[in-house]
């Protein structure tokens, strides 16, 4: 029982990388329906350079960690711009090409800024401390991350539903051309849109480094992410956090009482399954086309 | 036997009636129109006959076969075609290859003579000769000489139009639902239209179910009308005797009647 | 108007005398080519070849039908890992082992295009992606199939030929790549193919002109799995080695970025598309050695970036070239050779 | 007959196109210079293990500098493979069959090592020191193979040995990358403790892509274990021991050479790696050597770039072609491959900077005649990342 306990625990405190990961991708794909594979290296190259000013410069956490989130937040915006309003005809398959392209660049840049040794985020807290509760473990940096998740969802919730922003980008969504003649310059949305998921990435990037830092780090939180989202519905996201939970959780109970070898491979094939019975993910209503 | 006939049928999306308890029957050979204003169902008709939804209650049978559970692709086999409200072709393709889609059914190659396809001598090359010479006559039939080979989404819409039931023909239909043929064409082209959908009765003896906006154009081709609103039969008959019925008068030529009014 | 009509035009393969020359040409090239470049050359040529049976596999899910598919390095390993297994363990013969495994893939294909038929988009990226990396895991895991020690490829003979050499398995390999891109060509052209591209453009009238859905989405799905599984047997004998991580999801995604690139719907995109990425990705590390620029490369590595990492400018280049064909002309290399085509016919206009 | 034909005429093809026949002396030999090969993977997931053929390429201009090798300069010439062995391939074709190499050092990974390997042994190209402990590279001998990388058995059979006979410990735990490096880990680990009458209590599997170890951890812990060795890459012996703490789990950890490079390992683990006990198979990079202290000086020191680090994976390439350079060196002025082979052979007990290392005369029946380091040496990691000698060089059947 304590174990299964524990197993839970674990379970979330995993799920909510993934959760990060994935309410990024939603936001994006809500707004765009870009599934965005660049996600993961917009937050590496964010961390890296957080890296660099804590690290060879000395500068203060308080004044870093703001400062990632806003040039995080420009990257966004500066990558929607250049690229991604370029395209021409889009179409989901030129777009996942588009953002797979832009991964390699982001990567390549990286590395060859950095090389590839690892390399670990000094951090306010200690990534190794933990907290019992009763006889569970739980370490602060996963509160931390749980906390964030929270605070993102809600946050990014209640922004969505209720100011300005949120309605227009709703708008955008749901019909480009009519919320243009509205008076909304859906340019610019779009170009909000991708700053803000940035952004969310990027907390999840600063989070994940504090422990290992290498080039691929953001690949399996990625596709973790990815995944979720795509079982919440990836529209919604408080289903992406659901999602991102369900799969870490399931992971660990996997991993603990079946088969740890198997473990990363089950989230795949939970999906697949999912997706059998729900085509478009648990949270997200079937469209039908019509004739 | 009835040739085709619709026996209380009846559909809903999420609790709205589309259709409620329609009954109409087709004789071979003639032109049934269905008119009705925007919304009233008529498409879901179609819909409902092609296999494309399933209805909730009541029966469609085609000579003596139920369709109301069959596959679209099934009920395409048993000898009925389609055209559609928007435009539904292969965008990609070229005429002659979007009505050579039509002849699916009548051809045979599959994947293996497919690949094989060495030489006009080979099973494949002398089926898609054969079939192309079909598809030829009727790119005569139609008048699509023009734009045999020209990829259709390039194609102005009127003869788009027009390709769509060159397709539908391909198939080799004994039934043709025509879903708004005339919709959005000048009037040249909506003669030429005319012309054809008399042709193909009377030439080719295929029954055509009609759906149409324009009343002169209904009035003046069909054998019989069937006119629904709101999902229910308001009235069927000859065209002299649906031109005189309350209803359609009020819906059609405009007395001063509040639309909402209805029951 | 010529009535005496030919209908057979519209499907021939040689359109013109001057593609039935070109075409020649191109044969009597690729026979020549083993003795005109070096032994390295044949190799890349081998690699290049693979890549282009792929190409075309993918291209006729992807490109025909429309669907998108994260997990071709799946039946690129059910093909590789079949082929070696049954020659080594079953103790079959190279041709009949190929087409089996390329069977087996299909297979599997089929299975993965029954929970397809459902989805599309990320929704179906998302899967197809599950089920790639679930193969190489599973295939990873199981001794029977070497687990990460990988399998040595056997001596390879057919008849009396012993194809050890790149060389020898050149010819074997481009005969079967030229068979494979014309029969995909003729599918494409005739019944099936065309049904194919029925459902991507339009798939609800192509079920009511009589397409069957589930089986040509499904059969899609097999062929384009048995091409890659073709290529995978194949590939085992190129590389005489393979172990599971060859086949991880970065093969996957250059698979679908050679057919993008290519041109989607295009078997010749899918042949450019296949040659220029595969032909860079073997090339790109040799970047620092080309002269002035590599030295150039070094230099700002020095001083801006890190010497550790200057090999990952290869990425970036790979990257920007992917970005800049679909930015520029979505259509891929194809599109570009429509234009140029148009431009020359025009020329001097 | 056929058969026939067709060499005469791929001879004629080939004369007439100007193939390099080689007439003179041997492949990748000339009077002033003596062609390297070497690959490792500048980029892709494995590219911490660059640094190997860094290091080698520095050691070789060194040698350079100092006059080269019997009048003769080493040219090195490495290329990036990424880890995928299709690149591995071609690279080594393109190289050999182009400018044509002497032989080949090092190479980093089990993968690409044994795509090439049959290429280069039909072909009778020497190849010294591959950069992975396997025991592919012995079984079977291979001529022109010189293993220098001691076994992962090994380092495990001698960790095992220290934790059960030295620290007393009585339950032994594994975590192990699912591949045949943490295989043969857990292979040594067990055959050691069998010869101690004891079993592993826990095999714990990694693989390369997990991003949480909690259920690995949560299995070490369940079985009690005191001591855990780590079978793993960097990344996954930093998680695992991070997580360990996190959970309030402290066994003794002890891990393999690929995670003894102390200075980097405590500073990704926040120090936590401060009492860790490793494996290591070649001095340390503040050894008092005075050979170590002159690569540092002569080789890192002028030759590498600035932002390299003078660091294990850097050295383990001067490490895995010393044993090369011994053997052309031994040569003589006649450099010929069958004769570096037999050189090779003769090697004994000759010491760099790694445990000693020695062939024999080649025996198809004996792997051990082409592995040459049988040794290891413990190391604990203490403050500020410096290691504490445990043991001296041990020998280990």
């Amino acid at each position: 029982m304590l174990n299964f306990l524990q197993m839970i625990v674990n379970g979330m405190a995993a799920g909510s990388t993934y959760a990060l990961m994935g309410l990024a991708m939603v936001i994006i794909y809500k707004t765009t329906e870009v599934p965005n594979f660049t996600q993961g290296e917009m937050a590496l190259l964010s961390s890296y350079l957080t890296y660099m000013f804590l690290d060879q410069y000395g500068v203060p956490y308080h004044v870093v960690f703001p400062a990632a989130l806003v040039f995080a937040f420009v990257l966004g915006c500066v990558l929607e711009f250049v690229v991604l309003r370029r395209a021409k005809e889009p179409n989901i398959l030129g777009m996942i090409v588009i953002t797979i392209g832009l991964e390699m660049i982001l990567m390549g840049f990286v590395s060859w800024k950095f090389g590839a040794d690892q390399k670990t985020m000094p951090f306010p807290i200690t990534p190794y401390d933990s907290v019992v509760i009763g006889k569970v473990f739980i370490s602060t940096l996963e509160l931390l991350t749980m906390g964030m998740v929270l605070l993102l969802m809600t946050g990014l919730f209640v922004f969505l539903r209720y100011s300005k922003l949120g309605i227009a980008m709703k708008a955008t969504q749901q019909n480009d051309v009519a919320a243009r003649l509205m008076g909304i310059r859906t340019d610019r949305i779009r170009m909000a849109t991708w700053g803000i998921s940035s952004t969310v990435g990027c907390t999840a990037g600063l989070l994940i480094s504090s422990i290992v830092m290498q080039p691929y780090m953001m690949w399996d939180p990625l596709l973790k992410g990815f995944a979720a989202a795509v079982m919440g519905g990836m529209t919604s996201l408080p289903g992406a956090v659901f999602g991102a939970y369900m799969l870490g959780i399931i992971e660990n109970l996997f991993g603990g009482y079946i088969s740890i070898e198997f473990k990363s491979v089950v989230a795949f094939a939970i999906i697949v399954l999912v997706l059998c019975v729900k085509p478009s993910g648990l949270f997200a209503r079937h469209y039908v086309k019509k004739v | 036997m009835t040739f085709f006939e619709i026996r209380h049928l009846s559909i809903s999306f999420g609790g709205l009636r589309a259709l409620n308890d329609i009954c109409f029957e087709v004789q071979k050979g003639e032109i049934f129109a269905i008119i009705g204003p925007n919304g009233a169902g008529k498409t879901t008709l179609f819909n409902c006959i092609n296999g494309i939804y399933r209805p909730e209650e009541g029966e469609i049978l085609f000579k003596d076969q139920q369709l109301e559970r069959k596959r679209p692709d099934k009920v395409a086999r048993l000898g009925i075609a389609r055209t559609f409200q928007n435009i539904e072709l292969f965008r990609h393709m070229n005429t002659m290859e979007n009505i050579m889609l039509g002849r699916h059914n009548h051809l045979k190659t599959g994947l293996f003579h497919g690949a094989f396809m060495w030489g006009k001598r080979s099973f494949a090359g002398k089926e898609e000769t054969k079939h192309r010479r079909r598809v030829e006559e009727i790119i005569d039939f139609l008048d699509l000489h023009a734009v045999r080979n020209q990829i259709v989404a390039a194609l102005p819409y009127g003869v788009q139009k027009v390709v769509e039931l060159a397709r539908a023909l391909a198939t080799e239909p004994e039934l043709l639902l025509l879903d708004e043929p005339c919709a959005g064409m000048n009037s040249e082209e909506k003669q030429d239209m005319i012309f054809w959908i008399k042709d193909i009765q009377d030439l080719l003896g295929i029954t055509i179910l009609l759906i149409e906006h324009d009343m002169n154009m209904v009035m003046d081709i069909s054998d019989r009308i069937l006119v629904i609103n709101f999902g229910r039969t308001v009235t069927q008959g000859s065209p002299d005797m649906v031109q005189k019925h309350p209803e359609v008068i009020r819906a059609y030529l405009g007395e001063d009647m509040e639309v909402g009014s209805h029951p | 108007m010529n009535m005496k009509r030919v209908y057979y035009e519209d499907v021939r393969f040689f359109t013109s005398g001057v593609v039935f020359f070109w075409f020649v040409a191109l044969l009597l090239f690729l026979a020549a080519f083993p003795f005109l470049f070096k032994n390295y050359y044949v190799y890349v040529a081998n690699y290049i070849a693979i890549n282009v049976i792929v190409a075309i596999g993918l291209n006729i899910l992807v490109g025909y039908t429309g669907q998108i598919s994260l997990g071709h390095a799946g039946f690129f390993a059910i093909g590789a890992y079949g082929t070696l297994v049954l020659m080594t363990k079953a103790h079959l013969p190279f041709l009949v082992a190929l087409p089996l495994s390329a069977l087996v893939a299909a297979l599997f294909g089929f299975l993965l295009g029954l929970p397809a038929l459902r989805l599309e988009g990320p929704y179906l990226a998302i899967a197809t992606l599950g089920f790639g990396m679930t193969v190489t895991q599973v295939i990873g895991r199981v001794g029977f199939f070497g687990g990460r020690q990988g399998l040595h490829a056997p001596e390879l003979s057919i008849g009396p030929w012993n194809l050890s050499t790149d060389r020898d398995f050149y010819y074997l390999l481009i005969t079967i790549t030229i068979l494979l891109t014309l029969a995909a060509r003729n599918i494409i052209k005739t019944r099936v193919g065309r049904s194919f591209i029925a459902i991507r453009d339009a798939d609800i009238a192509a079920e009511t002109m009589g397409v069957n859905l589930v089986f040509y989405k499904t059969l899609s799905f097999a062929l384009s799995a048995f091409y890659t599984g073709v290529a995978g047997g194949l590939y085992a004998f190129v590389l005489r080695y393979i172990e599971p991580e060859i086949f991880t999801l970065l093969r996957s995604i250059m698979f679908l970025s050679m057919v993008v690139v290519g041109g989607l719907g295009s078997i010749m995109g899918s042949v450019a598309g296949a040659c220029l990425l595969s032909w860079m990705d073997l090339q790109l590390r040799n970047i620092l050695n080309i002269p002035y620029l590599g030295e150039w490369l070094k230099t700002l590595s020095q001083s801006f970036f890190s010497i550790t990492g200057v090999s990952n400018i290869q990425f970036i280049l790979y990257g920007l070239i992917m970005i800049l064909i679909m930015l520029f002309e979505p259509l891929g290399i194809f599109g570009i050779w429509i234009r140029t085509k148009k431009y020359w016919k025009m020329w001097p206009f | 007959m056929m058969k026939k034909g067709f060499l005469v005429f791929l001879t004629v093809a080939a004369m007439a196109f100007g193939f390099p026949f080689s007439a003179a002396a041997e492949e990748g030999v000339t009077d002033k210079e003596i062609h390297i090969g070497q690959w490792g993977p500048q980029t892709g997931p494995a590219a911490a293990w660059g640094s190997v053929a860094r290091g080698t390429d520095a050691y070789f201009k060194m040698i350079n500098a100092d006059g080269g090798i019997n009048g003769r300069q080493l040219i090195h010439h490495m290329f990036d493979d990424a880890y995928d062995p299709a690149k591995t391939v071609a690279g080594v074709k393109e190289l050999q069959e182009g400018k044509g190499m002497f032989a080949w050092v090092s190479g980093v990974g089990t993968a690409p090592g044994l795509a090439v390997k049959d290429y280069l042994m039909n072909k009778k190209i020497p190849w010294v020191g591959p950069s992975a402990g396997s025991l592919h590279w012995i079984t079977p001998p291979q001529k022109y193979l010189f293993a220098v990388y001691p076994l992962y058995e090994i380092e495990a059979k001698a960790l095992v040995r220290y934790a059960v006979e030295k620290l007393g410990k009585k339950k032994i735990a594994i975590v192990y990358q699912n591949d045949d490096y943490g295989k043969n880990g857990v292979q040594g680990a067990a055959e050691e403790l069998a010869r101690l009458k004891m079993k592993l209590v826990a095999e714990v599997p990694v693989q390369l892509t997990d991003s949480d170890l909690k259920p690995h951890v949560m299995q070490l812990k369940t079985s009690e274990a005191d001591a855990v060795l780590l079978w793993t890459s960097v990344k996954h012996a930093v998680m695992t021991i991070g997580t360990s703490a996190a959970m309030q789990f402290a066994p003794q950890f002890l891990s393999t050479s690929t995670c003894s490079d102390f200075p980097m390992m405590m500073s990704i683990s926040k120090g936590l790696w401060k009492g860790v006990i490793a494996a290591t198979f070649a001095e340390l990079p503040d050894s008092k050597s005075p050979l170590m202290a002159k690569y540092k000086k002569d080789a890192f020191d002028k030759f590498a770039a600035k932002d390299e680090r003078w660091g294990l994976f850097y050295y383990a390439g001067i490490v895995f072609s010393e044993p090369l350079v011994e053997g052309i060196k031994r040569c003589g002025k006649d450099l010929t491959r069958e004769k570096f082979v037999s050189e090779m052979e003769k090697l004994k007990d000759f010491q760099g900077i790694s445990g000693k290392i020695s062939y024999k005369p080649f025996d198809a029946n004996d792997p051990f005649s082409r592995q040459g380091q049988n040794q290891t040496t413990l190391l604990k990691c203490i403050e500020g990342g410096a290691a504490e000698r445990l043991t001296d060089w041990m020998t280990i059947q």
